[in-house]
């Protein structure tokens, strides 16, 4: 069994290598991403069958966990961790092609560094280095929008980083109301004594989180930062952005509001919250001509259904919400992914000039068609069973609200199915037919990790049992809250 | 044949195709005609045989489960049947077009889902293969890029729509018996309250509707149909649309049960009137809607949404006799529309895609067999006897007169009515009266397309005048819905109220027949006179002033057009329209300035603390 | 308009946070792990800087991370700036006056003197890595201001700074080889208030001292770098 | 005035704070917001220090022989601002970089007219 630190410690290690690296052979930088997460992805792999089993706790600096910091490789942790490894080490053969041509080293300092924030932000359990990690994550991505340089990378990152570190604020704010009443950083003790204290002291903390970490997970309507950003950077940023990085925000959403808060009685908010913010994803998305922002609204639905699906606060509800993040994230990644290439190929981001993609580029339009129906829910791709556990746990709910609220849900996915079949209908049908020659080649290092992913979206919509169980204990670890506090503090 | 061996059989045979086509284009053909062969004998072998098979054993905790019984059997072969001659009849057609490759992989996937829906013995998998059908339907259809694109959007959202409500009504039926397994939900399903079943049967009904094109949920039908690649037209119209019909078929009959279908609710209003209803509607309006038309494949598509309505009367009425004359009807529309789309096809082939009525004529001299195929079609359409329409049709009409339902007997004769109007003016426009300068070159269609459209005329009139042998099936599946088999033989239906027996019929018309044509041999032999030799008011006229025949109705389509207007596309349109207005208007929140953004934040913040101050939540 | 909305959002927000401060007596003893920290911190780190053993041995986890942060914006801001190759200055810079010039000569290896103290003694008297980075960066930044023209190498300030990087990572790394977590203070206590005490808390702040001493300086040599470049 | 005098750092911490935000919110000047960031952040880290404070209370560093420990000031919220700090650093350089560069590509810091990216 492999300690849960290194996934962290690891890819830190070597982002910290790379400018030593470099006075070796520039030629190898490029690779020490994939190696990173490639190691994290097989090792974190091994870890799961012993998480399912039992949590995993690891304290840092031999301190027992409310004096020191410790991690918690519980199966929600290692589901996160898993995700992010498979989707860094894919997005990074990705970008074993520079994505611009100074400054290599730094795309992938700056690529490691957010995706180990992501990792630790899933893996601990100590609240301000949820936040400290939380950080890193941020201003890397605050980085790597503004990574091209241009005016619109520049001005997004302006803004994502004026909104992201708002939020950063105000979750600062909470820790430091909590710790002056509980005395403690430890999110297991702070979530064994949370119902001690006087209501309205404890809220606000909440709410502080709720919008600071709301902020990165781009609930409604803290998002305004995310069509820019999404759109503005490279594509292999834009797909961790949103494949990892606001699900990593919902992660943190989660953990607060689930294990530390404990909450029951708020659901009603939250699926309207949910809702709300699906609906408007949906609606900008549909009228969206530029490609990326359409997928970057497309995100922001998705995160509303997911955060619908986990307010449904049951445990068919969060086991469809995290097959359906993962759903999201293979799905949105390989779009963006197939979008990147076809957008470096034709130089324009309108979806209008994407015309007769399926006779130029057939591979990436065939994994761009199976990203986005499996985005709207068609089986035999990912996101069916994802959809389906959903709706099975929204009707199992049965209460009026969750059942008037699935109408929107249903039409909002009619309208992500409409702007989803319009640019797939661009990509085979729209125009002139072309002769078969003008066919371009792909790159070895972009058909890989599109294959795989396409690759994993078909297995995992035909074979959902291959990760159903795991998906029943993560759900379980949120939702069985005085358990995980006994396991940490006994 | 095993039911998880045909599956696989047709799944990958579909794939093979694909990859096959990279390699050679003729091989590909013939695969695809194998596999549809194969996919044919091994349903056939299944004759009478009612089994389930386990195809997996848990998705998502689901079993899978596969079974075969005479109702899905008889909806399974003509699947396999149409889809085979279609893809004949796409070895010419499909040639000079691009992506053939695609075409054949898609047309095959339609067609194994298809299989797989009828076979599917839970809902689970029929969802599965019900959403597969839906979206390679989808790429089908926008084949023809241009307008095609609009077309299959239209089919595809509305698709979406309406499979998504049959997941909602699927999923509530299992928190309701635990079970997505047929026979379970049968089993569980009695305890269920009036109102729900109602409510369900409302859900399901939408999407089944969508797919059947039920009146207001019909607008996809006639672009998707007319836009279509020919081939796939006839699959669309000859069987997929079906898939609808089958699943109220397997609804009303197989799960709800009929008894309790048709005591549901109200004594006036009950979901099995609405349906009714509906599809009084749905026979009326779009069979005049069919009458002006000038785009013989538009006009063939609203006549396919009429035809869908018979079966809707035949399937919501609930006895043994109105469901065998559903049923039959679905099975022989299935056979001349098919029938009818490939003759529009082939003359579309040769005339490089001309489909407007008004421009084509004469064509009888040109393609002989074609026309014939299109007699025959027609007739069958109509219910001419003799042809298979005419038994269904006297079932539906025996049952609606006999039951006292004068209102929807009307409604249905009306239709007949409406129908020989527009299948006149289909086979003339486009076979009869004077042929275009423009098409004196023109050949016959080729044997591919000659092929499946003899075999498929055959077989309307051999099922007209042999109409036991699909009503012997069909009786099957009743005893199988635990209802009261038809009386029948081989030539008809027994029933207390009246017999129909096609051997007398055909004895007659024959005996008819022979009397006719010795009474014209006997009479003065005919002169042939050259087209412009003739008078008119005592003048000839010019050649180039000829009329051709256009506005065939004129007089009639002017009274009836003002009240055909397609309110429901119309509705659906401006649905649209008004999303896309509000999502522009919605994402102007997203203003571009950080202030604003920042706002937003604080916003949030302030009203989550407000809701704790005001309503104390926590 | 915008204002008066500003206010009241505000007024709303400082409600709540007041309603939430009012249960935190203000300057009274309460039940916190700090306490613990305060009364065993010296015999379980050996360190009499209570904070710098809070920030290296009870919380080290926070300061890696922390470092990685401050790694982060130095490498997001090179990435942003996105200049690789240093353009050799085509306009003659004015040079600073004499004074200036040879005091800030002289006060460099002083003020760098003193941050290296700063940074060795964390683990006794208030300060430690990161303050002393610090001071080490302002070093260099009185150079700056005061030589203008000199430029430190920027490999060498890279190599520095992944060299602390990697230090600190192998200091964590040996707790878990000797089979003990990650971070663990492998090395003896030693005697509370010697200079050579506290376990790995000395090594680990000199790790940092150099790596943010370096990042310090990589930051500020790149905002002097790119406002060199900017349009008059 | 018990309570001014109860309560007058975290009041002072929290005035820096809501002053930030409001210059935030208010401000045109990317400058201007970045400051306002600055004083938002120092807000915060003063609230933190506040929290561990104690009354008469002496820095927790055993200096020299003699220390009562149990006067001494709660170190955690001296680490945390510590770190704070250093992450609050890091986002203003990189704030400050990106300031210039919008700059250099737009002529202006006027945050009402840098709306490129909206819609």
């Amino acid at each position: 069994m492999v300690n849960p630190v290194l996934f962290i410690v690891v890819p830190l290690g070597l982002a910290f290598a790379i400018p030593l690296l470099k006075y070796i052979s520039k030629k190898i930088i490029r690779f020490v991403p994939a190696l990173a997460f490639l190691f994290n992805l097989i090792f974190a792999l091994r870890l799961i069958p012993v998480v399912m089993d039992h949590q995993v706790h690891v304290q840092i600096g031999g301190f027992i966990p409310p004096l020191g910091i410790n991690l918690v490789a519980g199966p929600v942790g290692m589901l996160f961790v898993v995700l992010i490894a498979l989707v860094g080490f894919l997005v990074s053969i990705y970008a074993f092609h520079p994505i611009k041509e100074k400054d290599e080293d730094r795309y992938h300092i700056l690529y490691m560094l957010q995706l180990t924030g992501a990792t630790g932000v899933v893996l601990t359990g100590d609240i301000f280095n949820l936040f400290v990690f939380f950080e890193i994550l941020c201003l890397a991505s605050y980085s790597l929008v503004a990574y091209l340089g241009n005016r619109a990378g520049i001005e997004s990152a302006v803004k994502y980083l004026i909104q992201g570190s708002l939020g950063s604020g105000l979750i600062l704010i909470g820790i430091g109301l909590l710790y002056g009443q509980f005395g403690t950083l430890n999110m297991a003790d702070i979530a064994g004594r949370i119902h001690s204290v006087q209501s309205i002291s404890v809220y606000v903390p909440l709410v502080l989180f709720i919008t600071g970490f709301g902020v990165e997970a781009a609930l409604f309507p803290l998002n305004a930062w995310l069509p820019d950003a999404h759109s503005s950077a490279p594509s292999t940023i834009s797909a961790v952005l949103s494949g990892i990085a606001i699900e990593v925000g919902l992660y943190a959403v989660l953990r607060v509001v689930f294990t530390l808060f404990g909450i029951t009685h708020m659901m009603g908010l939250f699926l309207l919250l949910g809702v709300l913010t699906l609906l408007i994803g949906e609606l900008c998305a549909f009228s969206q001509d530029n490609i990326k922002r359409m997928l970057a609204f497309s995100s922001i639905g998705q995160i509303g259904l997911l955060v619908f699906a986990f307010s449904l606060a049951s445990t068919l509800g969060i086991a469809g919400g995290f097959f359906q993040l993962i759903s999201h994230t293979l799905g949105k990644a390989l779009l963006f992914l197939a979008a990147g290439y076809m957008i470096a190929h034709t130089g324009s981001m309108e979806i209008a000039s994407f015309q007769g993609m399926g006779k130029r580029m057939p591979f990436t339009s065939l994994a761009f068609t199976i990203g986005a129906f499996s985005m709207v829910g068609l089986p035999p791709f990912m996101g069916f069973p994802g959809k389906f556990m959903i709706l099975k746990a929204a009707l199992h709910d049965g209460q009026m609200l969750t059942l008037i609220l699935l109408v929107f849900i249903l039409i909002a996915t009619v309208i992500e199915g409409a702007y989803f079949f319009r640019v797939v209908q661009v990509l085979y049908f729209a125009g002139e037919d072309l002769p078969d020659r003008e066919r371009a080649p792909v790159a070895f290092s972009r058909f890989v990790p599109m294959f795989l992913f396409t690759g994993l979206i078909i297995v995992l919509g035909i074979y959902p049992s291959l990760i159903t169980d795991l998906l029943d204990a993560s759900a379980l670890e949120l939702l069985d809250r005085p358990d995980f506090i006994k396991s940490i503090i006994p | 044949m095993k039911l998880e061996i045909l599956l696989a059989v047709v799944f990958g045979g579909s794939l093979l195709t694909y990859l096959l086509g990279k390699i050679s284009k003729r091989a590909r053909d013939i695969l695809a005609i194998l596999v549809l062969l194969a996919a044919t004998a091994g349903i056939a072998s299944l004759y009478g045989r009612s089994s389930t098979a386990i195809l997996c054993t848990g998705f998502l905790d689901f079993p899978l489960v596969l079974r075969i019984h005479p109702f899905a059997w008889i909806f399974a072969l003509t699947i396999a049947v149409v889809g085979l001659c279609a893809v004949i009849f796409s070895w010419h057609y499909i040639r000079k077009k691009g992506r053939t490759d695609f075409f054949y992989f898609m047309m095959l996937l339609v067609i194994s889902s298809m299989i797989g829906i009828v076979l599917s013995g839970d809902f689970l998998s029929f969802y599965i293969f019900w959403e597969i059908m839906s979206w390679s339907t989808f790429l089908l259809i926008s084949y023809n890029r241009e307008e095609a694109i609009a077309a299959g959007m239209k089919y595809i959202v509305m698709s979406v729509a309406g499979s998504l409500v049959m997941l909602v009504g699927m999923i509530s039926l299992y928190t309701q018996t635990g079970t997505l397994v047929f026979e379970g939900i049968t089993r569980n399903l009695n305890s269920a309250s009036s109102g729900y079943l109602q409510f369900i049967l409302i859900l399901f009904f939408v999407a089944f509707g969508i797919k059947n094109a039920i009146w207001p949920l019909h607008v996809w039908l006639p672009p998707a149909h007319s836009e279509a690649p020919s081939p796939f037209s006839s699959v669309l119209s000859g069987i997929l649309i079906k898939i609808g019909t089958f699943g109220f078929i397997l609804l009303i009959y197989g799960i709800v049960q009929v008894q309790v279908f048709v005591n549901l609710g109200h004594a006036l209003f009950n979901v099995r009137n609405l349906l009714l209803l509906l599809g009084a509607v749905t026979i009326l309006l779009p069979t005049f809607i069919a009458l002006l038309q000038d785009d013989a494949k538009r006009l063939l598509a609203w006549s396919t949404v009429a035809q869908a309505g018979y079966m809707i009367l035949g399937i919501a009425y609930g006895t043994s006799e109105s469901l065998s004359g559903g049923t039959l009807h679905f099975f022989n529309h299935a056979l001349f529309k098919s029938l009818l789309f490939m003759v529009v096809g082939a003359v579309e082939f040769r005339t490089n895609g001309v489909r407007d009525l008004n421009s084509l004529g004469g064509l009888i001299k040109k393609m002989p067999v074609t026309f014939a195929a299109g007699l025959i079609g027609v007739c069958g359409l109509i219910g001419v006897p003799l042809t298979n329409g005419f038994v269904s049709k006297w079932l539906i009409y025996h049952t609606l007169i006999v039951n006292h339902s004068p209102f929807l007997a009307f409604v249905a004769l009306l239709g007949t009515w409406g129908t020989i109007l527009y299948s006149y003016k289909l086979i003339h426009h486009i076979f009869l009266g004077q042929l275009p300068r423009k098409y004196e070159q023109l050949n016959a269609a080729p044997v591919s397309m000659k092929v499946p459209m003899i075999f498929l005329s055959l077989a309307v009139v051999v099922f007209g005048v042999l109409p036991g042998l699909p009503l012997h099936v069909i009786n099957l599946s009743e005893i199988g819905f635990g209802m009261e088999p038809l009386a029948i033989n081989m030539w008809g239906v027994v029933t207390g109220s009246g017999t129909i027996q096609m051997l007398n019929i055909a004895t007659a018309l024959t005996l008819g027949g022979i009397v006719l044509w010795l009474f014209f041999r006997m009479g003065r032999k005919n002169t042939r006179a050259d087209q412009l030799d003739n008078y008119a008011a005592g003048a000839p006229v010019p050649a180039d002033r000829y009329q051709y025949s256009v506005k065939f109705y004129d007089p009639l389509t002017s009274m009836i057009a003002p009240y055909l207007k397609d309110t429901a596309d119309n509705f659906y349109s401006a649905l649209a329209r008004g999303i896309r207005n509000v999502g522009n208007g919605i994402r102007r929140i997203y203003t571009g300035d950080v202030g604003n953004y920042v706002m937003y934040i604080i916003l949030f913040l302030a009203i989550l603390i407000f809701i704790q101050l005001y309503w104390k939540v926590w | 308009m915008r204002k008066l909305i500003s206010i009241i959002l505000l007024g709303m927000v400082a409600t709540g946070l007041f309603m939430s401060i009012s249960q935190i007596p203000f300057g009274e003893p309460g039940e916190r792990i700090g306490d613990h920290f305060i009364n065993q911190g010296v015999n379980e780190t050996g360190a009499t800087n209570i904070v710098a053993a809070v920030v290296v041995s009870y919380r080290g986890f926070d300061t890696l991370g922390e470092v990685s942060v401050l790694f982060t914006a130095a490498m997001g801001l090179g990435a942003v700036i996105g200049l690789v190759r240093r353009k050799k200055t085509h306009t003659p810079i004015e040079p600073a006056s004499l004074i200036v010039y040879t005091g800030c000569r002289f006060l460099f290896p002083v003020i760098l003197l003193v941050g290296t103290y700063i940074v060795i003694h964390g683990h006794l008297t208030p300060g430690g890595g990161f303050q002393g980075g610090a001071v080490i960066a302002s070093a260099f930044l009185l150079m700056y201001l005061g030589c203008r023209g000199k430029r430190i190498r920027e490999n060498l300030s890279r190599g520095l700074e992944s060299l602390g990087g990697l230090l600190f990572i192998l200091l964590g790394v040996t707790g878990l080889v000797i089979g003990r977590d990650f971070l663990f203070s492998f090395l003896p206590e030693g005697e509370a208030g010697n200079l050579i005490s506290a376990g790995i808390i000395p090594l680990i702040y000199m790790a940092v001292g150099l790596k943010v001493g370096s990042e310090l300086t990589g930051i500020i040599d790149h905002l002097i770098e790119d406002t060199d470049e900017l349009p008059e | 005035m018990n309570f001014l005098s109860e309560y007058t750092y975290y009041i002072g911490a929290f005035s820096l704070i809501i002053i930030g935000l409001y210059i935030i919110l208010v401000k045109k000047n990317l400058m201007k917001v970045i400051i306002g960031f600055s004083i938002f952040d120092t807000g915060i880290y003063l609230f933190l220090i506040a929290v561990g404070y104690l009354r008469e209370g002496t820095a927790p560093v055993f200096s020299k022989p003699g220390l009562d420990a149990g006067k001494m000031v709660d170190p955690v919220p001296q680490a945390l601002v510590l770190t704070a700090i250093v992450i609050g650093v890091a986002v203003l350089a990189l704030a400050v970089i990106l300031a210039i560069k919008i700059y250099a590509h737009y002529g202006t810091l006027n945050l009402r007219k840098i709306k490129e990216q909206r819609w």
